[in-house]
């Protein structure tokens, strides 16, 4: 038997919010090997395409996953506009960008708290969730829901916000601003935090490159690859930058979507106040046929829609990249070696998200 | 006395989701809902746990899963299904990998609908739960086989 | 040992469970409020603990009930080793016994995650045996007893003497009641690598003795901290009470530590001040 | 690097309070916009059959003979498709959620008897 | 009256006398006649009865000498001193020709040197008419009656547990040559040396005796034949040989500087008053360094894991609970001597090291015997310590700890022999769930390891029994000694319990597996393991009656300091604790069919896979897999060659400065 410890984790485990599968054989408490296996949460909604309307699809696509789900209809809608060739109304556009952008300080806000709970922090937790109420409460009031908004619709978006709900959301944001920071402030620089995430699952930039790490993971190895730079939608008009640490370990990764947050805090404040007036969607008439490739950045990383059509209602194909897709190769040349004790952090460093993993 | 409507700890287990009613369960536990309130633990262990909190429509994979937690629960125990997946498969129950609700697997005792559920009506629904959970506590001392 | 002595060791039986679990069900409530939360009643403990008993008895292996119930005798007797003012190495040691009772409860199972958290335990035992070793021993220095009794009858506060040990002390009490950052072989919070580690396969009525056990040790560790301050009563009540309060802060504002810096941490503190608050007496 | 750094937070959390809402206690939170269930009026439907095309979870089922309209509250996603479909207007978003069961719950609304054919000429 | 008086007690003087010469020589007679023997039973038989005849004889003794003090015996001495001093050189000669055989130069060189050494001792004695002094030769006193049980009793069992086991061992090893005549011939005589070592109160008898346990440990060792074993054996010998010349340094020493040939004697030499201090002191480094490589201190450690090669009974009698003793007990004997000076807090700090380190080296072992091995030099290591110390609450917690050790590490040492001749293993990991495969042995090794580190088994009272002894040593030593105590005791309890652990593990999927164990195994574990749970219980008594008299005439120890050894309430708390553990098991034997309607069994969590039988989980791609849960080893943080690395650079500094002390004192 040698001196291993074999152990199942996941797929039911408390650190995963969603399940998936590793084999772990240790030794001590030193990580020799992990094997991965998936398909708990695999639904195979990307058939469905064969039998619901294009148009009501997009409550679908934004069911791939319930956190990033407003993402996610952005781009299967671009991706049937730029079929189509429809160009929305400019309203239209921005509105996206408010709440892609919410949907990814809300995301990364889950994101951190996990994260802070995973090394069992757990006010942090509390105070990281405790702030993104703010976001959800801001997403129920403009669309009426709170984690799936079903506010974007083939041809732009299905309800508008007023000016004045705009600037209440613009103050509110300021107002919740310096609490951000505060937090920000102890994932960046608590030396506990420090001691369990600096030099921990490090990815060189050439080994993020090589397996094609995507998003936060990219960034955070040093790579600027942001989908957003493509300037989709309204992005072409707002002033941005990615947020790009080199570093490769769980500390940056971190830092990145730390960073991100106030990002999006800008990105949302320049978008409020560049608002043009006008409609909020253009009616679609007919079918789409032919093929495209819809890129956009999700919280976690870019992800891509593929969608073909053949002229009649129903799609031929849809399938989507999603960006923990692209990230899992490194995650597990990051597991290799370690602690069993940061395996919950390693893994939720790269964001996992099973949801529209497996879809 | 019955401690058990005083403390139910739940273990909530992703069966298919698409993940909105995973992150509102989870919020339920956070400041803005607090279930702790109600002596509420989100425990990881199910045999720790006195309700099953399940979220999205069961596939070929998770049905196993599901019924293997669901052996390790300790009675009394109740079932809780939360979001129309969990209840039928949702918008997903005519994909080819979806069996359908939770019920097709383990008995179910309370539905939360929703898409997603909200926290206040997941609130509602362990509330419900905890009434049950009562009555079986009772029907197993009585000598009855635990469900 | 005289019969009053006697008697305040019987009344622990009592007394030990209720007190603890009014401790920790305040420590519940403060947690959740520095945590912008509600939290659960104050009684909370004990429904928790009286649901556990209600539920349905379920097991990997029978034999681990035995383990923990002997866990439980052998905690409740060193408190009442304790509270009856008799000799604080045998409390030491008896605890320690009790912990290795617990420790092999969850051996006996075979199951992995509980394998792993009676490992992790086993590591917290390792770290904090010697600075509690040396909490007794400085207390003997000073009062030439390790007996509890004349460790109290002693006129001044311990504390003014012994301040590196108490901060040591102070430092292992965070691995005995299992708040963060040591709280690596099992915990309260639901979201650890481990499930529950230790206490993985611990079920219904079994886990409830467990959680009794853990109110009586709670009590008898604030004892060990009472007796740095025990000259008046007063002031080893607001101590304690600070001390606790502190552990609640610390375990609100930090993460859980990996196993290496946790042991490697506590042997530092033992020797550098465990070793020179001793060393300093001598030269007093 | 320091420690304790989220003590701010803690004290500032202890004096402002719990950020709890007391629910059940006190009310739930109601947005406007909240998509909380279904509502039908089905005095002014006229059976159409829009609502149940438009379902993208084939929630509604409209029986024109029968004159029911159903609702099987375990599969709707309270998108709302139905509600702009509706060319009566009878269908409403309610901002409350529906409460949970214990039951499958499909809810059988029956319409109105046949309304006399001779106003609904009038309106043709 | 009076008349008859004396007539009883000269008669029981006269007898004990014989008693002790019979314990010597008894089983150097049975030695020869088992060399001799080829038939397996009658083997049997003459073992089996010349060790219970031993067994008895120590037990005679022991009942005979009750209360009585230490008592001396004139031996003409001219005669067996000649006749020592030339099976001296026969032994040397013997050893010179094995390592001609086996080309060792070193081991040859340092035989040479003690060589020399005796040459220098033999003409000093004869030019300063040393030799020639009759003394007070052979002894007894409380401590040597204590060593005597342990060898007797102890050591006859082992006797016997060898017969069977040494059978199966030939079964399991067909290469090795069946040498078993030899085996039994150098176990007995390695008895009767240990008699004869405590029970010499001439330094030259012991020195003798000495270098006789040392031969037959070296032989022992060597018993397979095998390179490695001849190799052990040699490193064994080679680092005892440091200390046998030490020790012949210490005789040069007495016989040129004392003013009488009655400090060859270990009774006048101890006693010696202060204006002769120095005389004592001397000898005193000299020989608890001589003890130190005996009891494989650190830096000499390395010879007592190589010994592990021999077979398992050796283990537990030579390096366990016997020959390893010796070398305490010398320093045990020279604690009056120690106390309170500078070398004694230096050799303290040896003990305390090694305890620490050792306990350390432990946790990263999974080989039993290894662990057995590290295990004894930590414990070594605290007797050491305690000599150091030599105060006379030290000296008891030694003593206590030298008992406590010799039944719980020989039970231990002897049910992994029997464990692995069932398993084919030592490996610890693969004692998994040994519970169900063999209950009874499983139960033993509980026992034993519960009587090394457990409150309230005895281990753990002559451990807080140390601590007391520590903190009231002299500061700063007595500080370190509490820190190396502290830490170790933390170390020990890991090591022990995870073996606890692993032994109690539930393993549905197998069969039990001890039929096969032969009676004589046995009857063996089954008398060490009521021994343990007798001296756990008994030993206030043995206290009272044995330890406090000989602190009072050995160490001038008051009644009232004495008192403050054990308190009554202590005593009644660990006894009420002695009788609730030994009740609990049985409660769970009661209660078991209750139990067992009232519990639903659940398989294992295993995170919601599935288990298709209790000890696997359905992994990544469906493949099956077992669990593995092997113990933590902790090899980064205490890596077996690191911890040598630096407990041999502090013990070492700590023996240049004895020496330097001692090469000071002497200049
Ligand atoms: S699809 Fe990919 S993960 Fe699945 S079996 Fe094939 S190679 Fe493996
Ligand atoms: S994942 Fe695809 S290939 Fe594999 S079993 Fe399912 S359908 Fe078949
Ligand atoms: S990346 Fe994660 S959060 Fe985003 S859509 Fe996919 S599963 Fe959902
Ligand atoms: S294209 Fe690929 S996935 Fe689709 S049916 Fe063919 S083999 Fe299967
Ligand atoms: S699975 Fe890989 S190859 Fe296939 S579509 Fe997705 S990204 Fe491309
Ligand atoms: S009910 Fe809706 S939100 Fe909940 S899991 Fe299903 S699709 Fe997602
Ligand atoms: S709200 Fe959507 S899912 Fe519900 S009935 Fe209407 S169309 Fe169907
Ligand atoms: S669309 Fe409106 S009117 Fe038509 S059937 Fe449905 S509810 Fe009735």
């Amino acid at each position: 038997m040698g001196r291993e410890i074999v152990i199942p984790f996941g797929p039911q485990h408390p650190v995963l919010p969603e399940p998936i599968h590793l084999d772990l054989v240790l030794e001590d408490e030193m990580v020799k090997e992990a094997i991965p296996s998936i398909g708990y949460i695999h639904r195979g909604l990307e058939k469905l395409v064969e039998k619901r309307d294009f148009k009501n699809y997009v409550y679908i696509a934004e069911r791939i996953c319930g956190i990033c789900s407003f993402i996610h209809s952005v781009s299967y809608c671009q991706g049937i506009e730029n079929i189509m060739e429809i160009t929305i109304p400019d309203r239209a556009a921005y509105l996206r960008v408010i709440w892609s952008e919410y949907s990814r300080l809300h995301s990364h806000l889950l994101w951190l708290g996990l994260f802070a709970d995973a090394m069992g922090f757990e006010n942090l937790f509390m105070t990281a969730w405790r702030l993104r109420e703010h976001m959800l409460n801001d997403m129920e009031e403009t669309t009426g829901g709170r984690v799936i908004q079903g506010s974007c619709k083939v041809g732009g978006v299905r309800c508008d916000i007023s000016n004045d709900k705009l600037a209440s959301m613009s103050a509110g944001l300021t107002a919740i601003e310096p609490e951000l920071s505060e937090m920000a402030g102890v994932f960046l620089e608590d030396e506990t935090i420090d001691m369990r995430t600096r030099g921990v699952g490090v990815l060189s930039k050439d080994s993020a490159w090589d397996l094609g790490a995507v998003g936060p993971v990219a960034r955070g190895s040093g790579i600027a690859l942001d989908a957003r730079m493509t300037g989709y939608g309204a992005y072409e008009h707002l002033d941005f930058s990615p947020v790009v640490i080199s570093g490769g370990d769980c500390y940056a990764r971190c830092r990145v979507r730390v960073e991100e947050l106030f990002t999006s805090l800008d990105l949302i404040g320049q978008a409020i106040t560049m608002m043009p007036d006008g409609d909020i969607e253009v009616p679609v008439r007919g079918n789409p046929s032919g093929e495209f490739f819809s890129r956009t950045e999700q919280p976690r990383g870019e992800v891509v829609h593929y969608i073909r059509g053949n002229g009649t209602k129903n799609l031929l194909r849809h399938r989507v990249r999603t960006p923990t897709t692209a990230n899992i190769p490194g995650l597990v040349q990051m597991l290799a070696g370690c602690e069993l004790a940061n395996v919950p952090v390693i893994v939720l460093s790269i964001d996992p998200c099973i949801g529209c993993a497996e879809r | 006395m019955s401690y058990l409507k005083k403390s139910p700890w739940i273990l909530h287990y992703d069966a298919s989701s698409c993940n909105g009613c995973d992150i509102e369960v989870l919020a339920c536990l956070t400041p803005l809902y607090d279930v702790e309130r109600f002596g509420i633990i989100n425990t990881g262990n199910p045999k720790h746990a006195d309700i099953f909190v399940i979220t999205g429509g069961i596939n070929e994979q998770s049905s196993v899963v599901v019924k293997n937690i669901y052996d390790q629960i300790p009675s009394p125990k109740v079932v809780v299904a939360v979001g129309i997946c969990a209840a039928t498969g949702g918008v997903f129950r005519e994909c080819y990998n979806i069996k359908g609700g939770v019920n097709t697997t383990i008995p179910v005792d309370v539905y939360v609908p929703g898409c997603a559920a909200r926290p206040e009506s997941i609130i509602d629904g362990i509330v419900a739960a905890l009434s049950i959970l009562e009555e079986k506590r009772k029907a197993m001392k009585k000598g009855e086989t635990p469900l | 040992m005289d019969l009053m002595h006697i008697l305040y060791g019987v009344s622990f039986i009592l007394f030990g469970p209720l007190i603890g679990g009014i401790i920790v069900g305040l420590d519940r409530k403060l947690t959740a409020r520095m945590q912008g939360r509600v939290g659960p009643p104050v009684l909370q403990p004990f429904y928790d603990i009286g649901k556990l008993f209600q539920k349905e008895r379920i097991a990997v292996i029978y034999s681990e009930n035995f383990w923990v119930i002997a866990y439980l005798i052998f905690i409740v007797a060193t408190g009442m080793i304790f509270f009856a003012g008799g000799d604080l190495l045998l409390v030491i040691f008896a605890l320690t016994l009790a912990h290795v009772f617990l420790i092999i409860g969850a051996f006996s199972s075979s199951s992995p995650y509980a394998h792993v958290g009676a490992q992790r335990e086993l590591i917290q035992l390792m770290a904090i045996e010697p600075m509690v070793i040396l909490t007794a021993v400085g207390m003997y220095q000073v009062t030439g007893s390790f007996f509890v009794i004349d460790i109290l009858a002693y006129g001044g506060l311990l504390i003014f003497v012994l301040p590196g040990v108490f901060v040591g002390f102070l430092y292992v009490l965070t691995f005995k009641l299992r708040k963060s950052p040591f709280d690596l072989a099992t915990s309260h919070h639901a979201h650890q690598e481990l499930v529950k580690g230790l206490t993985t396969e611990f079920a219904g009525p079994t886990l409830g003795i467990y959680e009794l056990a853990h109110l009586y040790e709670t009590v008898m560790l604030l004892g060990f901290v009472y007796l740095f301050f025990g000259a008046n009563p007063l002031t080893g009540i607001i101590a304690v009470i600070l001390v606790y309060i502190i552990e609640i802060f610390v375990d609100n504002a930090t993460t859980r530590i990996t196993w290496q810096p946790a042991l490697i941490s506590a042997w530092i503190v033992t020797i550098v001040l465990g070793g020179l608050n001793l060393i300093g007496l001598y030269l007093l | 690097m320091r420690a304790f750094t989220i003590t701010r937070t803690i004290v500032r959390m202890l004096f402002r309070g719990p950020a709890t809402i007391r629910y059940p206690k006190e009310p739930a939170q109601i947005k406007e916009r909240s998509r909380g269930h279904i509502t039908m009026d089905i005095t002014t439907c006229i059976f159409c059959r829009l609502c149940e095309k438009n379902c993208i979870s084939q929630a509604i089922t409209v029986d024109k003979e029968e004159r029911t309209w159903t609702i099987d509250r375990m599969r709707c996603i309270i998108c709302g498709e139905c509600v702009t479909a509706c060319p009566k207007d009878c269908l409403r978003i309610d901002p409350r959620y529906h409460p949970p069961v214990t039951e499958f719950l499909v809810e059988t609304l029956q319409g109105p008897p046949v309304p006399d054919p001779v106003p609904e000429r009038e309106t043709a | 009256m009076i008349n008859n008086d004396e007539c009883t007690i000269w008669y029981q003087r006269c007898f004990v006398e014989f008693l002790l010469l019979f314990l010597i020589f008894f089983p150097l007679v049975l030695a020869c006649i088992l060399l001799g023997i080829r038939g397996e039973k009658l083997r049997d038989i003459i073992v089996t009865t010349g060790a219970l005849v031993i067994g008895t004889g120590t037990l005679y003794l022991l009942i005979a000498t009750l209360g009585s003090h230490a008592t001396y015996y004139l031996t003409n001495t001219q005669t067996v001193h000649y006749i020592l001093f030339l099976l001296e050189i026969g032994i040397t000669l013997f050893i010179l020709y094995l390592c001609r055989k086996y080309h060792q130069r070193l081991v040859a060189l340092l035989v040479c040197i003690q060589m020399a050494i005796l040459i220098i001792f033999g003409m000093g004695s004869l030019t300063s008419g040393h030799a020639t002094t009759e003394g007070a030769n052979l002894f007894f006193d409380e401590f040597s009656i204590i060593m005597a049980l342990i060898i007797g009793i102890i050591g006859s069992l082992i006797c016997i547990y060898s017969l069977g086991y040494m059978r199966s061992y030939h079964l399991h090893h067909p290469e090795i040559s069946d040498r078993r005549p030899f085996f039994f011939f150098l176990l007995f005589l390695f008895l009767s040396a240990m008699f004869g070592l405590v029970f010499s109160n001439n330094l030259v008898w012991l020195f003798f005796f000495w270098e006789i346990t040392t031969v037959c440990s070296f032989l022992l060792i060597g018993y397979a034949k095998t390179k490695d074993a001849i190799k052990n054996g040699f490193l064994a010998l080679l680092l005892n040989l440091l200390g046998g010349i030490t020790f012949a340094g210490a005789l040069v020493y007495i016989t040129y500087t004392a003013p009488s040939p009655e400090y060859l004697n270990l009774s006048t030499l101890t006693t010696a008053g202060p204006d002769l201090a120095l005389l004592a002191l001397v000898p005193a480094g000299l020989i608890s360094f001589a003890g130190l490589t005996k009891s494989a201190q650190m830096p000499f450690s390395s010879w007592l894991i190589g010994a592990m090669v021999a077979p398992t009974p050796v283990s537990a009698l030579l390096h366990s609970s016997t020959m390893v003793k010796a070398g305490v007990y010398v320093i045990v004997r020279f604690a009056p001597v120690l106390e309170g000076q500078f070398i004694g807090m230096l050799i303290a700090l040896v003990g305390g090291i090694t305890f620490f380190l050792a306990s350390c080296i432990a946790i990263t072992q999974n080989n039993a015997k290894k662990l057995l091995a590290y295990s004894t030099i930590a414990n070594l290591g605290l007797v050491v310590a305690c000599a150091g110390v030599g105060s006379h609450e030290a000296v008891w917690a030694a003593i206590l700890l030298i008992i406590f050790h010799a039944v719980a590490k020989s039970l231990l040492f002897l049910c992994t022999g029997t464990v692995e001749h069932q398993i084919g293993s030592r490996d610890i990991e693969e004692m998994n769930g040994l519970f169900v495969t063999m209950p009874k042995v499983a139960t033993m090794m509980l026992i034993g390891m519960a009587g090394m580190f457990l409150a309230p088994f005895g281990m753990l009272i002559s451990k807080w029994a140390t601590l007391r002894a520590f903190v009231d040593a002299s500061p700063p030593l007595g500080i370190l000694l509490v820190l190396f105590l502290a830490l170790g005791s933390g170390v020990t309890v890991f090591f022990w319990t995870k073996w606890m652990g692993k032994l109690i593990g539930y393993h549905e999927e197998k069969k039990n597996d001890e039929e096969s164990v032969n009676r004589s195994e046995w009857a063996v574990l089954y008398i060490i393991t009521g021994l343990v749970a007798l001296v756990a219980f008994t030993f206030p008594l043995i206290s009272g009656t044995i330890l406090e008299p000989y602190l009072i005439s050995a160490h001038n120890a008051t009644t009232e300091s004495l008192d403050k050894l054990l308190f009554y309430d202590d005593l009644i708390i660990i006894l009420l604790m002695l009788s609730l553990i030994v009740v609990m098991p049985l409660s769970l034997y009661f209660f078991r069919h209750a139990w067992k309607e009232s519990y639903r069994k659940v398989p294992r969590y295993v995170c919601g896979r599935e288990a298709l039988s209790p000890h696997s989980f359905t992994g990544s791609i469906g493949v099956q897999k077992e669990m593995g849960l092997s113990n933590y080893y902790l090899e980064d943080i205490f890596g077996e060659l690191r911890m040598l690395r630096i407990g041999d650079l502090c013990t070492i500094a700590l023996i240049v400065l004895i020496f330097a002390a001692l090469i000071g004192m002497v200049v």
